[in-house]
């Protein structure tokens, strides 16, 4: 495989090809140039959160520039759902972005059922939005233990894997699944609440709330980790909107948009909760504004499970669904930003052209920006902010 | 000054384009040549956020879609575009930087090319794969995915 | 082996060093923390987690081949990925294992039918266990390990029985 | 047995060899149990599964030298406190005098280093 051509920008001094162990003394000692190293943050690395490879170019510890190569998890999604049936595409999507599943299947069934004209009985989409939220919990919690993990912070991950861990079970208990739900498809969702699990919903709700402010303190509380982040990996609002970054790295840098209150969809105009915001866009601003997001991912909780409706929770899915030839677009908030499915369908039984506008590969679109001028350990801190998932940037 | 349809505010700049509106929502058709235009006079309109660009192999040509939303007002807009295969479309990086993963994975799977691109490596595969997206391109059949 | 070349390969000073050996290779088995996919999250991260623990069995993760004895291959190989897992299995030191976990890494999984996709990776590096599952429960990471350990400590049985067969 | 002159020169003799076969005891095991493979890939750089870019042997910024250069300069100094320290309240009072000399030039040298902004790292 023929490495990437290296980064050289034209300021750059040559480095100077010398045979091991002969050094030749650099013209000009007083001058002192520096030359850049050009390393490999490859596809095997701890804290690339997957296979993503990214070329930094170092002046000492410095990062100059970077340039990311992605496509080690290219596995066609896209491709494949060409010749899946409606109801089997939910597989796919679930692989997509691995840690939370639900968000893409349910924005594959609103895309369906908008194209289609299904109407969703209520409970349904009350399901699907307790699940969405239980779901985006998970997921932040998976990022708020890489991120300790990325700025060194070992212990926090293992107490956030314990609270992952009860919430994996709930969540396998309705859906059958810790990971690929396959419970929501285009026209409702698979199964009701199994008897019980509002019970242990609750009882997990009790600890959560003083979970989250233990592990908020033994990250957000700790000095060190508050001196790493302030002002580090800045993304000022302009390359923000220009890179076209959605979610809390978005809302990091202090613009206010969130799919679920700007473009409603399920139940979402009937719950009342605040969009944190951030300011300056640096990696604080987004651990702020994701802790702020799993408060209130817990207080949409209670209302759902409080406001639950009684009554059919679509249970008569077809399998020979065959939605009118045409368009349409669904977008959700997943927990990386918006993650929109633009459907094509030619009326046959499975879609012509299924799009996936995965967040992750927009917040990562930036990375040359976000890493370049700081230091290689602020680079690291800084691809974990932005909670990227392969699975969904490689498709 | 009324709100003026994006499709006049294209046809102000000159550039043809036949609106429609499908259940996909506000979709304009217009020239692939003029997509650079269009964009900055859109652009000018406050459709200032290019949130996806992909394109569809449809059996004898490749549509290109363009999807844009004005910021504030949470309006969508579509600009689709055909090209024949291995045709070009201009890179609109320039507008948005958001287009420039997308583009160079548009012109690597379904074989086109975007002039003006600054960095038109290939994305996700590895050199020499062909266009996986086209219609063209068949899946493995159940034998050769049998383990072959 | 400088052992096996001085002491003679059936020479039982050779056969039970390499015995006692397996037996400690078996319980400190360092993995590669190399997750590609899906099956990382569910294998490395909740397996390696604090309910379903792998330090009980004395796996630990580490970021280099050079200081790993198990590769696991956690989730699908594309043509792009095909090299860079070669060549991490060649860096690895020499007794070393490769657990394929998962569909995709056994036999190309949900994604067999996307020519972008190696099937099964054992067409690259020689596999010792095949995990089934999309993506396998921590538990059976857990068992798989327990079947690599048997497999290990099985190796002197093998040397006894090529020893007999020299006799 | 009151030490007899050779006596010392055994004791010596007993570390020499004890080290020594430390060290050739456990290098030799090792090489003598590993399972040697040496094969042409191994024995690249690794960097991250992929072929490293560029030639490793760059001129990297002068300010790592210079941090070495204090450390070593201040490790030294702590090296000739410890022995100074321990047997303190044996020696008379004059030395307490030489060792605040000996910390005042260097504390000079750490002076000057710092207005000369070898500590600023950016």
């Amino acid at each position: 495989m023929s490495a990437p051509a290296p980064i050289h920008r034209e300021g750059m001094h040559q480095p100077v090809a010398v045979p091991c162990g002969l050094r030749c003394i650099p013209r000009g000692v007083d001058e002192l140039a520096t030359e850049h190293l050009v390393l490999n943050m490859g596809p095997q690395h701890p804290s690339t959160h997957g296979v993503l490879h990214v070329l930094v170019e170092l002046d000492g510890e410095e990062v100059i520039a970077a340039e990311a190569s992605l496509g080690y998890l290219h596995r066609g999604i896209e491709k494949l759902a060409e010749s899946r049936r409606y109801h089997q595409v939910a597989t796919l999507l679930d692989r997509a972005d691995y840690i939370s599943g639900l968000h893409t299947e349910t924005a594959f069934a609103l895309a369906v059922e908008r194209l289609a004209g299904i109407e969703v009985p209520r409970k349904a989409s009350y399901l699907r939005t307790l699940m969405m939220e239980l779901n985006r919990y998970a997921s932040h919690l998976v990022w708020l233990g890489t991120f300790g993990l990325d700025a060194g912070a070992m212990a926090p991950f293992l107490y956030i894997m314990r609270d992952r861990e009860m919430l994996l079970d709930i969540i396998e208990a309705v859906t059958g699944s810790r990971m690929m739900f396959n419970y929501s498809r285009p026209g409702g969702v698979v199964a009701d609440l199994p008897a019980g699990t509002e019970g242990k919903i609750r009882e997990w709700l009790a600890h959560a709330d003083g979970w989250l402010d233990e592990n908020d303190a033994l990250l957000g509380g700790n000095e060190i980790f508050r001196l790493r982040m302030k002002g580090t990996g800045v993304i000022d609002r302009t390359t923000a909107l220009a890179f076209g970054m959605t979610g809390g790295c978005l809302r990091a840098s202090g613009v206010d948009y969130d799919v679920r209150r700007d473009v409603p969809y399920c139940v979402y105009p009937e719950l009342d909760f605040e969009v944190p915001l951030g300011s300056t866009g640096d990696n604080w601003d987004r651990y702020v504004v994701r802790v702020g997001e799993m408060r209130q991912c817990l207080r949409l909780i209670r209302q759902l499970l409080d406001g639950m409706p009684e009554g059919d929770h679509g249970s008569k899915m077809s399998r020979m669904l065959k939605p009118p030839a045409g368009e349409a677009y669904a977008a959700v908030e997943s927990p990386r930003g918006e993650l929109g499915i633009h459907l094509v369908s030619d009326g046959g039984l499975t879609p012509y052209r299924m799009r996936l506008r995965s967040p992750a590969y927009f917040n990562l679109a930036v990375v040359d920006e976000a890493l370049a001028g700081g230091l290689l350990a602020d680079a690291i801190v800084t691809l974990g902010s932005l909670d990227i998932v392969l699975g969904e940037i490689d498709r | 000054m009324p709100v003026q349809t994006p499709a006049d505010a294209l046809r102000a700049a000159g550039i043809a384009c036949e609106p429609s509106d499908e259940t996909l929502g506000a979709v304009v058709r217009l020239e692939a040549a003029r997509i650079a235009d269009a964009l900055e006079a859109l652009y000018a309109e406050g459709y200032d956020f290019l949130v996806d660009l992909f394109a569809t192999d449809t059996g004898e040509r490749l549509e290109l879609t363009w999807h844009v939303r004005a910021f504030e007002r949470h309006e969508d807009l579509y600009l689709k575009a055909t090209v024949d295969y291995d045709g070009e479309a201009p890179s609109v990086w320039s507008i948005h930087p958001a287009a420039l993963y997308p583009e160079r994975e548009a012109a690597e799977l379904l074989g086109m090319r975007f002039p003006g691109h600054p960095n038109p490596k290939r994305l996700l595969t590895v050199d020499g794969t062909e266009p996986l997206l086209r219609r063209s391109v068949l899946l493995r059949t159940a034998e050769e995915a049998r383990l072959s | 082996m400088a052992l096996d070349r001085i002491a003679g390969e059936h020479s039982l000073l050779f056969i039970r060093s390499e015995q006692l050996f397996d037996l400690a290779r078996s319980n400190s088995l360092f993995y590669l923390s190399y997750g590609i996919a899906c099956c990382a999250i569910e294998g490395l991260m909740s397996a390696g987690g604090p309910r379903f623990d792998y330090d009980r069995f004395g796996i630990f993760h580490r970021g280099s081949p050079r200081q790993t004895d198990v590769m696991i291959v956690a989730g699908t190989v594309n043509k792009k990925m095909a090299p860079v897992l070669r060549r991490l299995y060649d860096q690895m030191p020499e007794p070393k294992w490769v657990i394929a976990m998962g569909a995709c890494a056994s036999s190309g999984g949900p994604f067999r039918e996307y020519p972008n996709v190696v099937l099964g990776v054992d067409q690259i590096v020689p596999v010792d266990i095949w995990v089934p599952g999309c993506p396998p429960r921590p538990e059976s990471m857990q068992f798989a390990f327990m079947e690599l350990q048997k497999k290990i400590r099985d190796k002197t049985r093998e040397r006894l029985d090529a020893r007999a067969d020299a006799r | 047995m009151e030490p007899t002159y050779a006596f010392d020169y055994n004791v010596i003799a007993a570390f020499l060899v004890g080290g020594v076969s430390f060290v050739a005891v456990t290098l030799g095991m090792s090489r003598l149990l590993q399972h040697r493979k040496p094969g042409t890939v191994k024995s690249e750089i690794y960097e991250c599964g992929v072929e490293p870019v560029g030639p490793p042997w760059v001129q990297l910024k002068i300010g790592y030298y210079l941090y070495a250069l204090l450390f070593v300069l201040f490790d030294v100094e702590t090296a000739f406190l410890y022995p100074w320290a321990v047997t303190l309240n044996a020696l008379p009072l004059y030395v307490l005098g030489e060792m605040v000399v000996f910390l005042g030039i260097l504390a000079l040298g750490l002076a000057y280093a710092w207005k000369e902004g070898a500590l600023q790292w950016r």
